[in-house]
């Protein structure tokens, strides 16, 4: 099991290294991540929003979706847990 | 309502429900079915009328808080989604009915708990389908695979073991998929579906774009419990409460099935995955063969009728793995058919298991003996997901293996034929001996003449009876209703290229 | 050798990135403890965290906060400010991670308290009994 | 072939399903329950009867369910070799359900209510296989009977019945599903159809090898036709009850296996091609072997259902190999051997099931001087083996003499001598029962002098049968119309 579990952890390693190769540069401002999409909320956010925090805009109204996902994820692990320890049994 | 918002009141319904269940549960027992049933009808009509709608109108995009793509979330109402739409809320509709009668008598007190988190799955597996943004998955999905979580651990015995292990294995599932998001979010800027399936042919394909492929798509296949990634399945399906299993078995691999299909259609492209990447298709359907006859082997070797279940849940995970992999139309048709037939036959048979469950007892084969006698409708039905598993016609079983095989035979890929037919063989083994032993009589009954005539019939409480016998006739009526149903939905959900 | 250095000067920090992930998933499969399981599983899940966020970074760029007034009157240079998505990922990211982490302690508390260990193997064995 | 839709076919495939809800109702009041079991029966030999004109006038009916695959419907035809076949099952399953009230009230059976419900859901499925339109159709309902008599096969519930049981389903479900449907799914391959159509849908579509594979594929895929060596299971079924085995070898099982090949011969294949790849031998070499193996092994058999059993396999693959011949006489008698074989082999079942209640017996070595008891039981079981063996004036001789006329049309001498032989052996498998019945004399003290005949409700289908044997020979004009329209269409 462990001889396993040693062997995927580097095959994992190496594949993710071996992905890094075409990656943009760290800080590079021309990297993809900072050219598409980023850039409009990062100059909408006061027009659009109000909020100057362009990650409180983006967390709480672009992607608010995702954030009320968020937070039934919290609910249903406090129920989970809830239950979980109300176990009758020992 | 405007009539374009009903997918949202689908997924929303259920999630309402669950924290009226939470709040209200708590004081009244009573307050838990007519809620619970109230909020699935509701989704499934919304489900419902939402297919007609993109049936008659054809499929559309619907962005969350009025913020365009790629900047805000987006969901795709398409033929496939809403498709699987239907399928979710249908199956949870139908298998609640039953799990609140069973969940009645396995968790008195703590039921308000179970169907908070039942709604949330179900909530969680709309937001699955109807998504179209790549990190949205990733939240859902935690969602499902959380409520799972919490779901098996309220089982019996060793559940809170297995539950744990399903906790190490999903989240290192999901860890997978969101180092692969990641990685395309750094190629590429965007988590929009569409965004990236533009973004991703003009892009070299260099390591990183492969990297992300494939840990995604392994974080799905560990999440679906694709064969060798399925080693917590077995004990997590089989250790759930009976009320758990009806709604987990036949949805959460199903559904990550389908998300395996969004992922290598809508954001990847055929082109990637078959023409660019030939080879990889063949290491994938000799996998998904091999899957198939190993978890058939395995399942061979069970002796209770829900652990042999579950390992047919994994060999059908092969089916569908490996028909979308043939690259072809008639695989990719095969495989969305089998999702659709997939769930109503497991969810028949898990029906059916906790119907006998609740009679019975126990479901060790032993414990089977003289069945058909006592329960009679309930063995009917058995047999019906039975033969639909061996794929014996007209049950919807038969032709989406139809497809596949002819999926298989024009791909060339004979490994995966042979598979499918090897499992069916099994599955007739399989399902053969466990009818063989209902079937007999118990030994202490008498050897022969009028005697057991005297056996009382038992058969399991109406509430589990009606799901049971509905899931059972749906298997024959999607069976005959396969032709309309490739013509005029699946037709329209294979993405292009095919 | 010089494309080496650039290399590496260019992507060590996903390098180191991997690096954890690789202890953080290798604790998750391979040990036998379950709290060490579950740490690991912490582990990766950082190293994920931390991944995004540096892909985030821009050099030189400011924290993603804009002067409303001056935004209103000039506009915004995004070249100058970091990149807010992933942070927002990953605030999700790290409740997920925190919920997930929140229902495993909550197993191994009543797996320790029903078995009296968390060692896998001895879980193992008591269970069979 | 002029078909017009109508739902006639389906009412007539559908009333003995629907019919079982009426006989699972009356499971407490046996008296109804039977009288449904016959009214059942009666209505459905009349709905077939009633398309019989359409038929014989070169027409027919056909009725479409739901196209399920592009191309492929579930759908019913009715055309004059279903037609053949349906009579024929349809008439005997009366005679088997007035039969069955008799000898199961004598046993006092357990489960008789389940017994009536299945044996009305297995006529569905052969009356089904009979108008099936195409292979798929035939498909669904071949399994349906595979399933629906695995209840009467293992109607005693004991460890015999269990596994015979297992044995049946083993043997019929494997062979379907590893090689029918793969057959079946290459043929859609190659054709884009499954239709069943007046010579053969392959010609042009596959090559020598490729049809010669499919078709020993589909030879042993419908196991039900037991030809050897998948021909294990049927010796073994017959621990079900009498009624239930004269239904397996006469009205349906065995016939529906038969007839499922032989629709493939003249509707899949089609006859001109396999006299152009010259793949008949295929069909002759595998028929020959088995109507002389079996025939050896009925000789040693001492049991007499199990030497019935034996004959049945042999005389099976007289039809196999009557299509094998693909001279129009061969063909013929092929067919025509189906209702001759049917009517006798159903008699001689009958008049065992008879012997079984009256004197419960089943071996031959014991069954010495009981013809002078039961005579007319003994008759009638003399009949039906003149008709087995093919003698005059009984109906075997007409198909056996066609079979005959076929071979040496065919220049095919070998198998005069195999059709001759056969019947020698035949004749001296049976003879020895009937001579035993009435001459020799019996010993011990359980002598036959307490022994009567067997209920009446037995002995008038089992008369009726053997006068067919009879009445065959001497009118057998409307069996050899619909023959001929199926031969030379």
């Amino acid at each position: 099991m462990k001889r396993i579990a040693l062997i995927s952890t580097l095959l994992a390693g190496a594949l993710l290294i071996w992905g890094t190769r075409d990656f943009p540069s760290w800080g590079d401002p021309n990297a993809p991540a900072s050219r598409h999409v980023s850039p409009t909320y990062i100059e909408g956010t006061v027009k659009d929003t109000s909020i100057p925090n362009a990650v409180t805009s983006v967390l709480g109204d672009y992607r608010g979706y995702d954030t009320m996902f968020e937070t039934v994820v919290i609910f249903c692990a406090g129920i989970v847990v809830i239950s979980v320890l109300r176990r009758p049994d020992a | 309502m405007s009539p374009t918002n009903l997918h949202m009141y689908a997924l929303a319904t259920p999630l309402i429900g669950a924290f009226a269940v939470m709040v209200l549960g708590r004081y009244s027992r009573r307050a838990v079915a007519p809620i619970v049933l109230g909020v699935l009808s509701f989704s499934f009509a919304a489900a419902l009328t939402v297919f007609l709608q993109v049936l008659s109108g054809g499929g559309f995009r619907y962005v969350v808080g009025n913020w365009l793509a790629p900047y805000g979330i987006e969901l795709s109402v398409d033929h496939l989604g809403s498709l699987m739409q239907v399928l979710v809320s249908g199956v949870a509709l139908t298998a609640s009915v039953s799990a609140l009668k069973s969940v009645a008598n396995d968790l008195q007190d703590r039921q308000h708990l179970f169907f908070t988190l039942y709604l949330i799955l179900i909530a969680g597996l709309h937001g699955l389908v109807l998504t179209a943004d790549a990190f949205n998955v990733y939240v859902l999905l935690e969602i499902a695979s959380i409520t799972a979580y919490g779901l098996i651990a309220l089982g019996r015995g060793r559940a809170i073991v297995s539950s744990f292990n399903y906790v190490i294995m999903g989240s290192t599932g999901a860890c997978f998929y969101l180092l692969g998001i990641g990685y395309l979010y750094i190629l590429t800027g965007t988590l929009n579906m569409a965004d990236l399936a533009r973004i991703i042919p003009t892009l070299q394909s260099g390591p990183a774009l492969a990297t992300a492929f494939s840990f995604c798509i392994v974080g799905l296949w560990i999440k679906m419990a694709f064969f060798p990634l399925h080693v917590w399945l077995p004990n997590a399906y089989s250790d759930m409460p009976d009320g758990a299993a009806v709604l987990v078995a036949p949805l959460m691999t199903k559904v990550t099935i389908y998300l395996m299909i969004r992922f290598m259609f809508s954001i990847f492209s055929p082109a990637y995955e078959f023409i660019q990447h030939a080879g990889v298709q063949q290491i994938v359907v000799g996998m998904a063969a091999l899957g198939i006859v190993c978890a058939s082997a395995m399942a061979l070797g069970q002796k209770n009728l829900r652990r042999m279940l579950t390992y047919l849940i994994i060999a059908e995970v092969g089916y569908m793995v490996g028909g979308v992999w043939l690259a072809n139309t008639q695989g990719l048709t095969g495989a969305i058919l089998h999702i659709v037939n997939d769930a109503l036959m497991t969810l028949c048979l898990f029906l059916a298991v906790s119907a006998i469950a609740s009679r019975a007892g126990a479901l060790d084969f032993e414990s089977l003996r003289g069945l058909f006698r006592r329960m009679p409708v309930t063995m009917a039905a058995l047999v019906v997901a039975a033969l639909s598993m061996i794929g014996v016609p007209p049950t919807c079983g038969f032709f989406s293996k139809w497809y596949l095989l002819l999926g298989g035979i024009q791909a060339g890929q004979w490994l995966y034929v042979g598979a499918l037919i090897f499992s069916s063989l099994v599955n007739a083994v399989l399902f053969f001996r466990v009818i063989e032993i209902a079937y007999f009589r118990t030994p202490d009954e008498g050897a022969h003449g009028s005697g057991h005539e005297a056996v009382p019939i038992r058969e399991a409480p109406a509430a589990m009876l009606q799901p049971l016998v509905a899931a059972a006739a749906a298997l024959v009526v999607v069976g005959l209703a396969t032709g309309p149903l490739v013509q005029h939905v699946i037709r329209f959900a294979l993405p292009g290229g095919f | 050798m010089d494309a080496i250095l650039t290399e590496i000067i260019a992507k060590y920090n996903y390098w180191i990135y991997v690096v954890l992930m690789m202890i953080g998933f290798y604790a998750m499969i391979g040990k036998n403890n379950l709290v060490k399981k579950l740490l690991g599983m912490n582990i990766f899940q950082t190293a994920i965290i931390l991944m995004f966020i540096s892909a985030g970074v821009k050099k030189g760029g400011l924290i993603p906060i804009i002067d409303k007034q001056a935004a209103l009157e000039h506009g915004v240079n995004s070249a100058l400010i970091n990149n807010p998505v992933p942070h927002v990922l990953m605030l999700t990211a790290i409740v997920v991670s925190v919920s997930v982490t929140g229902v495993a302690l909550a197993l191994m508390q009543r797996i320790y308290r029903r078995y009296g260990t968390l060692e896998e193997n001895e879980i193992l064995e008591k269970m069979d009994r | 072939m002029n078909l017009q839709p109508s739902t006639w076919p389906l009412a007539a495939v559908l009333i003995s399903l629907l019919g079982t809800v009426p006989i699972l109702l009356s499971e407490r009041r046996p008296n109804l329950r039977e009288t449904w079991t016959v009214l059942i029966s009666l209505g459905k030999f009349a709905i077939i009867a009633s398309m019989l004109p359409a038929v014989l006038e070169g027409g027919g009916y056909r009725f479409t369910l739901a196209e399920v695959l592009p191309g492929v419907a579930i759908a019913l035809r009715v055309d004059a070799m279903g037609m053949y076949f349906a009579l024929v099952a349809s008439f005997l399953w009366i005679l088997t359900s007035i039969y069955s009230i008799g000898y199961m009230r004598a046993l006092d059976e357990h489960d008789q209510t389940r017994y009536y419900a299945s044996f009305a859901v297995a006529m569905s499925a052969t009356i089904g296989v009979a108008f099936s339109a195409n292979l798929l159709t035939l498909y669904l309902f071949y399994e349906m009977l595979s399933l629906s008599t695995y209840p009467l096969v293992t109607h005693k519930q004991d460890a015999e019945a269990r596994s015979a049981g297992r044995k049946y389903l083993t043997y019929l479900l494997g062979t379907s599903v590893a090689l029918t449907l793969p057959a079946m799914i290459l043929i859609y391959v190659l054709t884009g159809t499954l239709d069943f159509s007046v010579g053969g849908i392959l010609a042009g579509k596959a090559d020598a090898s490729t049809v010669s594979i499919l078709l020993v594929l589909l030879v042993f895929g419908f196991a039900k036709a037991a030809v050897m060596p998948l021909h294990g299971w049927l010796p073994a079924a017959m621990v079900a009850p009498t009624p239930v085995s004269s239904f397996l070898h006469g009205v349906a099982v065995v016939k529906v296996g038969v007839f499922s090949i032989l629709r493939m011969v003249f509707f899949i294949f089609g006859t001109g091609l396999l006299a152009d790849l010259n793949l008949g031998a295929v069909l002759t070499a595998l028929a020959s072997v088995t109507i002389l193996g079996a025939s050896l092994v009925a000789l040693t058999q001492d049991n007499l259902k199990r030497r019935l059993a034996y004959s049945t396999i042999s005389q099976l693959s007289y039809m196999i190999l009557g299509a094998g011949m693909l001279t129009t006489a061969g063909m013929a008698g092929g067919l025509l051997h189906l209702s001759m074989h049917a009517f006798g082999k159903i008699t001689l079942f009958l008049c065992a099931g008879a012997i079984y209640i009256a004197a419960h017996k089943s071996n031959i070595s014991e069954m010495d001087g009981l013809g002078r008891r039961m005579p007319v039981t003994y008759a009638a079981f003399f009949m039906a083996s003149l008709s087995i063996i093919g003698m005059p004036p009984m109906g075997g001789f007409l198909s056996k003499w066609s079979l005959v006329v076929g071979a040496i049309d065919g220049g095919q001498l070998l198998l005069v001598a195999v059709v001759l032989v056969s019947s020698l052996l035949s004749a001296a498998y049976f003879f020895p029962i009937v001579y035993r019945g009435f001459f020799a004399r019996a010993a011990g003290e359980n002598g036959p002098e307490e022994i009567r005949e067997a209920p009446i409700l037995c002995l008038i289908p089992l008369s009726v049968t053997a006068l067919f044997c009879l009445g065959l020979f001497l009118w057998p004009s409307l069996a050899l119309q619909l023959i001929q329209m199926v031969v030379s269409p």
